[in-house]
């Protein structure tokens, strides 16, 4: 259960054997081909994968560097790659026999897929979600309502993604006899990493395929954004053993100096949380600060305990990128390839374009398109509001 | 191996939790000498933490007290030594989440609890696997490193429960701490396990809220965990507790409070 | 540019030659092979076709009667079926040399659409949208400014639809020399019908191999929703010729009997709409009358003239349902099967549900799920609020 | 064939638009009696349509004011000989879309037609194409069925041009109805090439808003449809003309506004 010294279960010692129960099930569901065929029939038929990979020409023209190619994860069913891990766990829930599943979600994103996966496989659901996100997200908790899971706002800590997490992890701690805990990304006590990067790694190796079709080579990079890490393990895990670059972006927030961002690696510390060691945001006691970013999916205080390995080992690059970047490259990517990119993935995309700059033009980047911007959209616009606002008062300040 | 309490046991132990720096670290002081006065036979003093994941809402909450009050890991031990110059003589086991201790040099945090007179430490989110070294430190420094046993343990009942310092910490259902009506009948089998296993007292907490309860666990191990009930109590006298000219009132309601829980004979030998 | 008396070309005279040459142009195209495959490849490698065949398992069981298959739309590029004719018509605009397009747009759906091609090929784009749609949907309306579009509030009529696309025809009228107009849906002068149909019929053609590959013969039956009527006549244009029933659902809206509805064919009488002689909702005197539906999509006062001509000759069966069994389809098939319709979609659900009870469990229906439901979500949440409302008023009144 | 006016003409044509029930159907009545006062060559009685994509903003409310008003095509129809009695000698051409017309049985139609004393007839939106059994019943009836060209048109002009009846329409530029302030400059050579097919007079409507319009547009066709810059007049009386106190009054503003745009010639013979 560890990567270096990172990972871990530290947890309450009631989870320690419904946890080893998910490991050997999962294992064995791993090794057994009517598992696997049904997850990948579900992934293809009902979530529509595998996914397509895009050249995103205009940008690489206005660029002129790297090519860049888009891993569209955007167009999964529910929008985003988080539906390939509901879509494996919920399956891991039905061979255990579980027939009630729990989640935790911050803006609502892994919450609408696991409320989707449970209603397909007539499983009850329990969303918990902080009070503030319940407020912020109100369309995807009627989302989730509509399709019958239940909502429970979280009313402890700040009210947030990592409070809801808590908060999941003490009802399961109370319920896990019957309840199985789809956690969202590769976070959280062994055996959930590992899981979760195994069913996410159907991105990577799509895409790697893909591209090799399309180019009849490798990618000189890839890069992906990181809150837990999920996408970018899923499209990491097929390049890890490959001679490619591989790049991912944090959550700069209002940028790495200030105490406003979702940077673990960049800026954190050794920890333990919700079950694993990695990389927190903390005080000097151990205390969990609480991150920044206007990316709700980025929003978090630790990461994956593979990608604090990784970083370790220096095999993966972690990168960081403030909001504003990420607004710019969002746009730019909405007004040359007409692709609306969530504010997550619109981290991964500041970076690679400023790579591609400096790259040559017979290279190329391939970049996980982790979901689409349309729940972003009422975030976007209160945004570019405040800056036509912001630049509205500018002009009348110099042209008094 | 050191062992916390005098054995064979005189009367069933009493062990209360109250949060460090709830409402404040003098009324926890002052608490901690009531509890003693209680009948209390050790007392855990939990760190306030950011996210307590074994934890209900009633301690959730004196955490986010004792947070904003500014309490810390290392302030919270501070509060031992105050206690023992206060008369309070019985063990005092500190109850903390793994990351405020993982923040600390490892030397440094067993000089700490060494040199302000702690004589256990209970880590909710650490597990039997991941706790040798730790375990190892314990026993260097003669600090009882307390295990949890659960209903869900199963096979791992054995292992812990033979392994036990201190006591084991029974949790009496599945479950976060909190106060709780009923306990599931199958804790007396649950107990009967452990018990064949363990060389230390075995003790039942995470949820047991009235004198009754305790009467009904008395019979089937050796004492109990009291939080919850307990830092509701607090609660309700938060204010009283902050002003100096109510303080000792509150601590007189608290004490009798407390006394529900504890054992009859309020004078024992502590190891 | 007939589909029996229906169809023509019905505009004012200046947009005569401009019709004939696109006319031209389209003809030219389709028979380019250079043309077909880059459209495509756009549709492949952009907008992820092909889209998956779904059976939706839960909901057939539950029905017990035939065996229920979603053709999945929603899974396109920008959320619905409209990307499939707007890559099409803005390859023929390129290929006509036209750099400026126009759009008329209901919810705004065909204008994201048509704002998406005109960002991907570097166009310049006006989307005329009814002030009152323009209010009700400004999430859609940013959407289409973020990737560059121009949206144009349409003052005159009622401020809809219909309204919109008068618009759009007088500025495409006085400026149709540099800008190609992209129509929406298989309305319009001809050759729009014809060629939105070719543009679409990619969803029939696909999903009938798809079918024949997973149950080894055609469907029984094969439905879809109609406004104008484009993801029906795409549907549909592949099973023409087999011995498959064809039914396709209007918007019964409050219902047939009452005037808010847009069941055009059920209710409607011939005559000429935006350049076609087709059915309309209109008066005794040739007023068009507005149309109602709690779907934007379906609440157009006309139709597809080739729909006309399908209704005259009986060999598609037109069907209304209303708003209120609209919401219950989309509510079954969100908390059944996990999957969030659109409005439009769920009429052509609802219908299809009461045809899977009536027949035997080796039939099927295969239905266009034309898109996904995360725009209704708005409308979906103030319905199922009004309704709590009513039902408490209800309970409050009984209980007294 | 019949024609609407004598030929050779004497004077350059001058052709008004207003709306039919534009603010009301008795205003409409007077509003054409003023245009044949002020030099009006013939009348293109607009009916008023839900949906009119030929023609711009202000012609488009007058619809909507005429259609709140209850204004229908057959209510429009018996309107003319109304004018009739009061004096209006001068052709009137009923202008409309073709859906109102397609709702009616085309027998009645043409009935109305002629038992209104109406001498043409002008649908914007029923291209020549689609227009040949309208144009052969019209013939039956001897109405003038008026055909539109476009700059657009380009081969299909000579088509529409030998084929005119009454007048041909030029649309002065790309565009629907509405007020604009220049021409395109290639008008003359559209307008010479419709002259060389035409057996009718070329006139040339769309936009045309001013006395000096009409001036330079006079030298190169054989008169000007003004719609918009009349209609916008009719809106600004709007009040005035609905009260019949005041309705006199606003008529000889009308009449005032109009005679900018008439023929000095105030007499003329009609066909």
């Amino acid at each position: 259960g560890r990567y270096g010294e990172f990972g871990g279960r530290f947890v309450p010692e009631t989870l320690m054997s419904p946890l080893a129960e998910i490991e050997q099930a999962h294992k064995e569901a791993m090794q057994d081909p009517a598992f696997l065929e049904e997850y990948h029939h579900l992934l293809n038929e009902y979530s529509g994968r595998p996914t397509t990979v895009t050249l995103a020409g205009n940008v690489t023209e206005k660029l002129g560097g790297a090519k860049i190619y888009l891993k569209r994860e955007d167009l999964n069913h529910t929008g985003a790659h988080k539906i390939n891990n509901a879509i494996g766990q919920a399956l891991l829930a039905k061979r255990m026999g579980k027939t009630k599943i729990i989640a935790e979600t911050g803006a609502g994103q892994h919450g609408v897929a696991t409320a989707t996966v449970a209603a397909k496989f007539g499983m009850e659901c329990k969303v918990f979600m902080g009070e503030e996100d319940v407020r912020r997200q109100q369309l995807n908790v009627f989302r989730m309502q509509l399709l019958g899971a239940e909502v429970i706002p979280v009313t402890s800590g700040n009210k947030t993604l990592k409070d809801a997490t808590n908060e999941a992890m003490r009802y399961w701690v109370q319920h896990c006899e019957d309840h199985f805990y789809i956690i969202g990304s590769v976070v959280g006590p062994h055996p959930y990493p590992y899981i979760v990067r195994e069913f996410q790694r159907v991105i990577g190796d799509e895409a790697k395929e893909q591209f090799q079709k399309i180019e009849g080579t490798l990618p000189t990079k890839v890069m992906a954004c990181v809150g837990g890490g999920s996408n970018a393990i899923g499209m990491f895990a097929a390049f890890l053993k490959e001679k490619v670059d591989l790049v991912a972006v944090e959550a700069a927030g209002m940028g790495v100096d200030t105490d406003m961002h979702a940077a673990t690696i960049t800026k954190g510390t050794k920890g333990v949380l919700h079950g694993s060691l990695t990389y927190l945001l903390q005080d000097e006691f151990g205390q969990i600060t609480e991150p920044y970013s206007i990316s709700a999916g980025l929003d978090y205080p630790g990461i994956g305990p593979e990608h604090a390995h990784l970083a370790s080992t220096g095999r993966v690059k972690y990168e960081s990128v403030t909001d504003q970047e990420a607004l710019v490259a969002l746009e730019l990517l909405a007004k040359e390839e007409g692709i609306l990119a969530a504010i997550e993935s619109a981290h991964a995309l500041s970076s690679a374009f400023e790579h591609a700059k400096q790259m040559a033009s017979h290279e190329s980047i391939l970049i996980c398109l982790s979901g689409r911007g349309d729940k972003d959209v009422h975030t976007l616009m209160s945004h570019f509001k405040e800056e036509a606002k912001h630049e509205d008062t500018i002009q009348a300040a110099t042209t008094k | 191996m050191k062992t916390l309490f005098k054995q064979p046991l005189q009367n069933k132990l009493f062990i209360p939790f109250i949060t460090a720096g709830d409402p404040d670290g003098n009324a926890t002081i002052d608490l901690a000498v009531a509890l003693q006065e209680a009948g209390a036979s050790a007392i855990e003093l939990g760190i306030p933490y950011s996210d307590p994941v074994a934890d209900g809402p009633v301690i959730q909450k004196a955490s986010s007290r004792a947070l904003k009050n500014g309490m810390n890991i290392v302030k919270a031990m501070k509060l031992v030594p105050e206690m023992r110059k206060k008369g309070v003589n019985i063990p005092i086991i500190l109850f903390t989440y793994y990351n405020p201790v993982l923040q600390l040099e490892q030397e440094s945090f067993f000089a700490l609890l060494r040199e302000n007179t702690i004589d256990g430490l209970l880590i909710p989110d650490i597990p039997f696997e991941e706790s040798a070294e730790l375990r190892q430190k314990c026993q260097e420094h003669s600090i009882s490193f307390i295990s949890l046993v659960a209903p869900t343990s199963s096979s791992r009942i054995k292992m812990i429960a033979e392994n036990a310092e201190g006591f084991v910490y029974c949790v009496s259902s599945l479950g976060v701490t909190g106060v709780r009506k009923n306990f599931d009948n199958s804790i007396t089998s649950f107990l009967d396990e452990v018990k064949q296993y363990s060389n230390v007292p075995v003790v039942v907490g995470f949820g047991v809220s009235s004198k009754e309860q305790v009467e009904e666990l008395s019979s089937i191990c050796d004492g109990v965990v009291v939080g919850s009930a307990l830092v509701r109590e607090i609660e309700r006298l938060q204010t009283s507790l902050l002003n100096e000219t109510t303080r000792n009132k509150a601590i007189d309601e608290f004490r009798e409070f407390a006394k529900t829980f504890g054992s009859e004979n309020e004078s024992k030998e502590y190891v």
